[in-house]
């Protein structure tokens, strides 16, 4: 099956905000009525009931607005450090058509998945104690459904298709962008984590920063090494030991008691 | 018109999840278990009643309109078919199953009565008879059959009626009937405003 | 809108003033972005704040609220002196070459014929030299200076960039970059729309303004052409069809309310059918007596006869110069002169002007009848005083207050069926996908049963004018819920002779057999069939038109004026762009705004007008045949054109206790009201998943306007007028920014206007700060710059 | 002749350490590894374990709180037990002709005391970060993701040593925790200063 991928081309977001509300009436999500936060912003970040963001970043360059407005959820990377960090066996899987998500039916609540993921996106939820985030609706595309957020999208700034397509796609509006005097626009699709199968083309790519997004994301050196030399150090510890006291024992057998008898 | 979407094709396997338990296959690509809420419903066109882009829209209403089903809508999207939307909506458009399902919505006639603190709930009877007797009572008294100068004019002042950019043309026509029916030239809508 | 959201996309430059698009129609948004990708089309952005618009526009020019006249005006001023102009159009097209009465004229402020003592004008000097036969007499090369082109230019030559700049707070620079991509479009092969919405028609001089918009777009030949055209993007679902099917002063089909000095049909149809201007005007008005007599038969039917003008005389009448408009309205209730209100789907203590007034006024009526779909200010206005003591702690108790009122559970979108028309003037029949929840009932019920009863009382016990109201035809299959499919079809029209649906507005006759109960809605259910609920996807002319997608009005044109798209010969300005053709007789492409087989230089361009062609100047506005910067009524500088006319001398102001205006002095700043596209006007503070978006009131104050108050991001403000006030907290900002104004530096403060004392999310009601200032042609309320002082609380 | 060793209250102590310890690390396991994530399901699912592996950790690391302070003193390392130490590979080989006396524990045992108090330590904090993910700052949790399971490994291994030693390697030392006492054969052989001070210490209050 063909990986499918979300493209998100940032010059056509008007941050109108409909993906977030379609992402909240599909997934039958309860919905948080909060206090000002001193932005248009809906939230400061994503929460385990609000699982698509737009962020807003307004700069001020030579006597020039510009304001930012970005999509954000999960980017259900090739190489995703939510999987790799994941202790219980089908609790984050890679559905055949490349999505990350989540069986809540073999989550733990362990939380590794959040420090696992380089974008800060999977939430636990204070009520059920699992870990929730995007799910890239794939009870829609199972079905050859777009997700609900793509359906709605107003401006085209969102396409959903094969990861193949989007990606030359992206390129090509990189380019069409670049050819319109953004010399710096391009797509964010970073290596560090394999690509991901979210793909944003960026007006400015050379700051992802100024949209919220990580420069070089890659799955934390920590988590890497925890999930990599550390569990072979384990394993050699623990099977060390216990092959090695046996094997003590069989060479050098129990301590005598006499030995240090015959001393007195 | 109903949905031929099957749920089969994507449940299955779906028993996945007890095999892992014991942890014999670790990276299962686990069936997702969450069915689609819409494959079963019953697809209505209509329109969004926000603003004035006129975005069509599918309502997903549960049941097959068999006799013993109460319909209730399960999901609201945009429709593909018009050109105006292309099946994209807004934030308030997308939001439109809460408008329908709202627990604030009115369900019952109520009546405030003069310097009363609160509503009471009224019957529809009793509310027309009031709101019949009310309206005769005000046409009686102001109704101007000539004006000062002795002119035909046919017209009431006293009463106003407004609205109308909510409601369809039909209904519009109606309430123009109804207002011209009493002679009414105070009738303002949601455009001056 | 004369062209259509799908039309959008055709354009070459998008001028978006006076709206918020992106924020207050997303989805039609999405044709400005696709004419960015796809054609390269430059967006101009010029708004007091910088908006999510101007976020992705090209250009984005900040000017002062109330300003938009002097900015345009110096658009036409560049557009004539750069001779950036589509010369062949405005020739051909336009009254530009019309001759001028010889004492027409503008000085300090005033157009010629200003009565001071009746504050009003006289309009003798505004009309046309005309010839022996009635005719207005033209100069084809526009040289004459009483012409209205050379008078154009000469008004507008005033109008300066360094002008415009110190009118409207920007600087000259940034206006001649927009007014340059503006004027891009005057060649012919190049089109540009204009989209606005209420921050135009929220001014005292709003209709002007729009008429300003519509000078600039025959300037740059854009009326009529794909990617053209003048749009209002209106505000609510079906308030296009609702102000269609008439309002105080109109009868459905925008034919006048009757005056009392017109006591038969006859003189009636003398005072209301217009006689071409002309010799080639075709003079689409000249038909009201076909569309008076069909409409008057279908509301009196048997009882409509020639012998009796058809029922006409049952139709009210007002006085000559009575109004009964929104201001009025309010202002009579107050006065104790209205004793009952049916309100449906409306919400004026939220919506109308001065919210302490508006809920004096309610508390004067005798009844009220609301029926909504959720409970809103104005049902519980009795209650305001519990519900929001901050801001109305003189307002009544309960007790006192005298007013029964009735709330009537009533069906939403969903629960029923018939059509919504939108900006495109697209009508798209819905169908009805459940029905009301509880004992709620569908809307045609709730008024078949009050009209019902209300006659069965006259009948009974007769009483005032019951012939007036027991004539009124309603015939219908199920009288006390009638299907509005059967009500549909009388709005089309039928011929009674055949008793065939009517299938066009042009088989309407006057002699009372035909019925139509909205001319321009003839051809919507015709013998084929509900055509408002078609859904064909095919677009033959690739223009985005969709002829067989729902119905348009009228007649199912979809651009408006559409045979301006081509020169005197029928040729296309821009082959690529051709909504009509010329070829065997006949015209194609778009139903032609046009005789489908009139030779290209028959007939005027612009049908509906007796002048046969579209207007410059035109004596049927209050203040003036040509626009002129007028500042808001409350203003915090005076006219930099005419400091002794400073406001819209027209503008009609009320005069009640409540309604008092403040000074520059008290109230040093300018206040702007506006959506979020969070929310949807005083609905979605009902709906928890737009609520969540936007939870809270706030007020958007500049950058360093905060600094000067010590205002930090969050902190609480009140904004307060000469007539109430508003608490919320601060959202701080760059994007707006103070403007330099004459010398001195004036701040704007916004304000976003979803909140009330009901619904799951509570807030100020933002009326409670607006002033009973009125448009005096629309009577629209002047929500946008009226003057406010701001502090720290 | 028996002679005492540990009190009722040392082998309480001592055992709740053990029990925590190893509900601690079982649970732990399962959680560390998708092959050992089969634990998780002879614990009670992998809902339960992640509920409980922290509070598991809490008690583990309490009762420690408690051993520790009632130990710490008899563990600090004297010049002989550095000495020991510094011979300890003769120990393992069971030549130990030439090491220094025991007292009643060598500097194997306290040393083991130490790094399992150190990584008992380690663990408790990383894993204090680690039990609420959703508020601890993520640059905390990226070092407690290596520190939890590097501290395990070390303490697990440590504590594979000690029952080594316990059960296998020198037959009689369970019974000083299980029944409290050993032999004087045994603790003249693994422990003879910690011996002699006793049978003096007896033979003082004897006469």
């Amino acid at each position: 099956m063909q990986t499918v991928a979300k493209l998100i081309d940032t010059s056509l977001c008007i941050g109108c905000k409909a993906c977030e509300v379609a992402c909240q009436e599909w997934n039958d999500q309860e919905f948080t009525l909060g206090t000002f936060g001193g932005t248009y912003q809906t939230m400061p970040q994503l929460e385990h009931n609000f699982w698509n963001l737009i962020k807003f970043n307004e700069f001020e360059t030579d006597g020039q607005m510009s304001w930012l407005m970005m999509k954000y959820q999960c980017m259900h990377c090739q190489d995703a450090g939510c999987m790799k960090a994941c202790p219980s066996p089908g609790a984050i899987v890679r559905l055949p058509n490349g999505t990350v998500d989540f069986n809540h039916d073999n989550c733990i609540g362990c939380g590794y998945c959040i420090t696992g993921c380089p974008f800060d996106v999977p939430r636990l939820s204070p009520e059920t104690k699992k870990v929730y985030k995007c799910t890239l609706c794939s009870d829609r595309t199972a079905v050859g459904l777009e997700p609900a957020c793509i359906k709605t999208c107003p401006t085209n700034c969102l396409t959903f298709g094969t990861r193949t397509d989007l990606l030359r796609k992206a390129e090509d509006r990189a380019h069409e962008l670049q050819a319109d005097g953004l010399q710096h626009a391009g797509v964010y699709n970073p290596a560090g984590v394999g690509g991901t199968n979210v793909i944003y083309v960026l007006k400015d790519a050379s700051a992802p920063e100024s949209y919220g997004l990580p420069r070089d994301p890659t799955i934390p050196w920590t988590v890497s090494l925890w999930k990599g030399p550390v569990k072979v150090l384990g394993s050699m510890v623990f099977l060390g030991g216990i092959l090695g006291t046996f094997f003590h024992y069989i060479r050098y057998g129990p301590k005598k008691e006499e030995e240090h008898a015959d001393e007195d | 018109m109903t949905t031929d979407l099957s749920r089969r094709g994507f449940l299955a396997g779906g028993g996945t999840a007890a095999v892992t338990t014991f942890g014999f296959n670790l990276e299962a690509a686990t069936a997702v278990a969450k069915e689609l809420k819409i494959a079963r419903t019953t697809q209505t066109h209509s329109v969004c009643p926000y603003c004035a882009v006129g975005c069509s829209v599918v309502i997903h209403t549960l049941g097959d309109k068999a006799r013993n089903v109460k319909p209730a809508v399960v999901h609201i999207e945009g429709d593909p078919e018009s050109p105006i939307n292309r099946g994209t909506l807004c934030s308030k458009g997308a939001s439109l199953k809460e408008f329908v399902n709202s627990d604030l919505r009115l369900t019952r006639p109520k009546y405030r009565a003069p310097g009363a603190a609160d509503w009471k709930e009224i019957s529809w009877e009793e509310a027309f008879e009031k709101m019949a007797r009310r309206m005769k009572e005000t046409r009686d008294a102001g109704f101007e059959e000539k004006d000062s100068q002795g002119r035909t004019v046919n017209r009431l002042a006293n009463l106003a009626m407004i609205g109308g950019c909510t409601d369809t043309n039909e209904v519009n026509y109606l309430l123009g009937k109804f207002r011209f029916g009493l002679g009414v030239l105070g009738y303002e809508n949601q455009a001056r405003l | 809108m004369t062209n259509g959201w799908t039309d959008v996309a055709n354009a070459d430059v998008i001028l978006v003033m006076g709206g918020n698009p992106a924020e207050n129609h997303p989805v039609g948004f999405r044709f400005v972005m696709e004419a960015k990708r796809k054609r390269k089309a430059k967006i101009v952005c010029v708004d007091p704040r910088f908006t999510r618009t101007a976020a992705v526009s090209d250009c984005y020019v900040p000017i002062r609220s109330g300003t938009d006249i002097a900015f345009l005006g110096g658009i036409i001023n560049y557009s004539l002196s750069k001779g950036l102009y589509q010369a062949e159009y405005v020739r051909q097209h336009t009254n530009a070459s019309f001759l001028l009465h010889k004492d027409f004229g503008f000085d300090a402020g005033h157009f010629s014929g200003w009565d001071e003592a009746k504050k009003s004008y006289d309009k003798t000097t505004w009309q046309y030299e005309l010839d022996g036969s009635g005719f207005a007499k033209v100069d084809p090369t526009l040289e004459h200076p009483q012409s209205v082109f050379q008078q154009m230019r000469k008004h507008y030559s005033r109008y300066t960039p360094e002008k415009v700049a110190e009118i409207c707070g920007c600087t000259a620079e940034d206006f001649l970059k927009a007014a340059a991509i503006v004027c891009s479009a005057s060649p012919e092969d190049k089109s540009g729309t204009i989209l606005y919405a209420l921050g135009w028609t929220q001014h005292s001089f709003a209709v002007q303004l729009i008429h300003t918009a519509a000078m600039v777009q025959l300037l740059m030949g854009n009326i009529g052409m794909p990617g053209g055209g003048v749009n209002a993007q209106r505000g609510h679902a079906n308030i296009q069809g609702a102000t269609d099917m008439g309002t105080w002063n109109n009868l459905p089909g925008y034919l006048k309310i009757p005056r009392a000095n017109m006591q038969s049909l006859d003189d009636y149809l003398k005072a209301n059918t217009p006689k071409p201007l002309r010799p080639n005007s075709m003079n689409y008005w000249g038909n009201t007596p076909k569309f008076m007599t069909s409409l008057l038969k279908a509301y009196y039917g048997e009882q409509a006869t020639k012998e009796n003008g058809f029922g006409y005389q049952w139709i009210p009448k007002a006085g000559e110069t009575e109004n009964y408009g929104w201001g009025y309205m309010y202002d009579n209730m107050l006065a104790g002169k209205i004793e009952g209100l049916i309100s449906f789907g409306m919400n004026p203590v939220a919506n109308g002007p001065n919210t302490k007034k508006m809920l004096a006024a309610l508390s004067k009526l005798k009844w009220l009848i609301v029926a909504e779909n959720f409970e809103t200010e104005t049902s519980a206005f009795w209650n305001a005083k519990k519900l929001a003591e901050k801001y109305y702690p003189a307002s009544g108790d309960p007790s006192q207050i005298q007013t029964e009122v009735f709330l009537l559970p009533a069906s939403c979108f969903a629960e029923k069926d018939g059509a919504f028309v939108n900006s495109s003037r697209w009508l798209q029949w819905k169908d009805a996908a459940l029905d009301p929840p509880g004992d709620a009932k569908r809307d045609q019920e709730i008024i078949a049963q009050l009209f019902t009863r209300i006659r069965t009382l006259y009948q009974k016990e007769g009483g005032k004018g019951a012939d007036q109201l027991l004539n009124m035809q309603w015939n219908y299959a199920t009288p006390l819920s009638p299907s509005l499919t059967e009500v549909a079809r009388e709005v089309n029209g039928r011929d009674l002779t055949t008793g065939k649906q009517l299938s066009g507005f042009g088989e309407l006759k006057d002699d009372g057999t035909t019925i139509c109960g909205n001319w321009i809605y003839s051809g919507s259910w015709t013998e084929a069939g509900n055509n408002m609920a078609r859904r064909g996807q095919d677009d033959p002319t690739g223009l985005g038109l969709y002829p067989n997608y729902s119905w348009s009005w009228p007649a199912n044109r979809r651009i408006l004026y559409n045979r301006a798209s081509a020169d005197a010969n029928g040729k296309p300005w821009d082959e690529t762009r051709a909504p009509l053709r010329w070829a065997n007789g006949r015209w194609s492409g778009d139903v032609p705004d046009y005789k489908g087989d009139a030779q290209p230089d028959k007939l005027g361009s612009f049908i509906m007008l007796p002048e046969g062609v579209a207007k410059f100047f035109t004596a049927d506005l209050v203040e003036g045949p040509f626009p002129e910067h007028y500042e808001p009524v409350e203003s915090p500088v005076e006219n930099a054109l005419h400091s002794n006319v400073s406001a819209n001398p027209s503008a009609k102001i009320f005069h009640a206790e409540m309604d008092k205006l403040g000074t520059s002095k008290d109230f040093p700043y300018v206040g702007i009201t506006y959506r979020l596209t969070e929310h949807f006007h005083y609905w979605t503070k009902n709906m928890q998943a737009s609520s969540e978006l936007q939870s809270n009131f706030f007020v958007e104050i500049p950058d360093g306007l905060a600094k000067e108050k010590s205002i930090r991001n969050g902190d609480q403000v009140r904004v307060s007028t000469a007539r109430g006030n508003v608490e919320g907290p601060a959202l701080v900002t760059k994007r707006f920014r103070g403007l330099k104004v004459g010398g001195k530096t004036v701040y704007q403060v916004g304000l976003p206007i979803h909140w009330g004392f009901v619904g799951h999310i509570k807030g100020p009601l933002i009326n409670n700060l607006t002033a009973s200032v009125y448009d005096p042609n629309s009577g629209t309320p002047e929500y946008k710059g009226f003057l406010v002082n701001l502090e720290k609380i | 002749m028996k002679i005492d060793r540990f009190n009722v209250r040392e082998r309480f102590v001592h055992w709740l350490v053990a029990i925590s310890f190893v509900y601690a690390a079982l649970s732990g396991l399962a959680m560390w590894s998708r092959h050992l994530f089969w634990i998780a399901g002879v614990l009670g699912g992998g809902e339960t374990v992640r509920a409980l592996h922290p509070w598991g950790g809490t008690i583990f690391a309490l009762v420690l709180g408690v051993m520790f302070s009632r130990w710490a003193s008899q563990m600090k390392l004297d010049a002989a037990d550095r000495e020991w130490l510094a011979k300890s590979g003769r120990y393992m080989v069971n030549d130990e002709k030439g090491m220094p006396e025991s007292g009643k524990f060598n500097g194997g045992q306290k040393m083991l005391f130490w790094v399992e108090a150190a990584f008992a330590l380690l663990l408790f904090l990383s894993g204090a970060i680690l039990w609420f993910p959703e508020i601890t700052p993520r640059v905390l949790r990226l070092g407690a993701v290596l520190v939890h399971p590097l501290a395990a490994i070390g303490s697990i291994g440590g504590i594979i040593v000690h029952i080594y030693m316990s059960l296998f390697a020198v037959p009689g030392s369970l019974k000083a925790m299980t029944e409290g006492y050993v032999s004087a054969r045994w603790a003249k052989a693994h422990h003879p200063k910690w011996f002699r001070q006793r049978t003096k210490n007896e033979n003082e209050s004897a006469r």
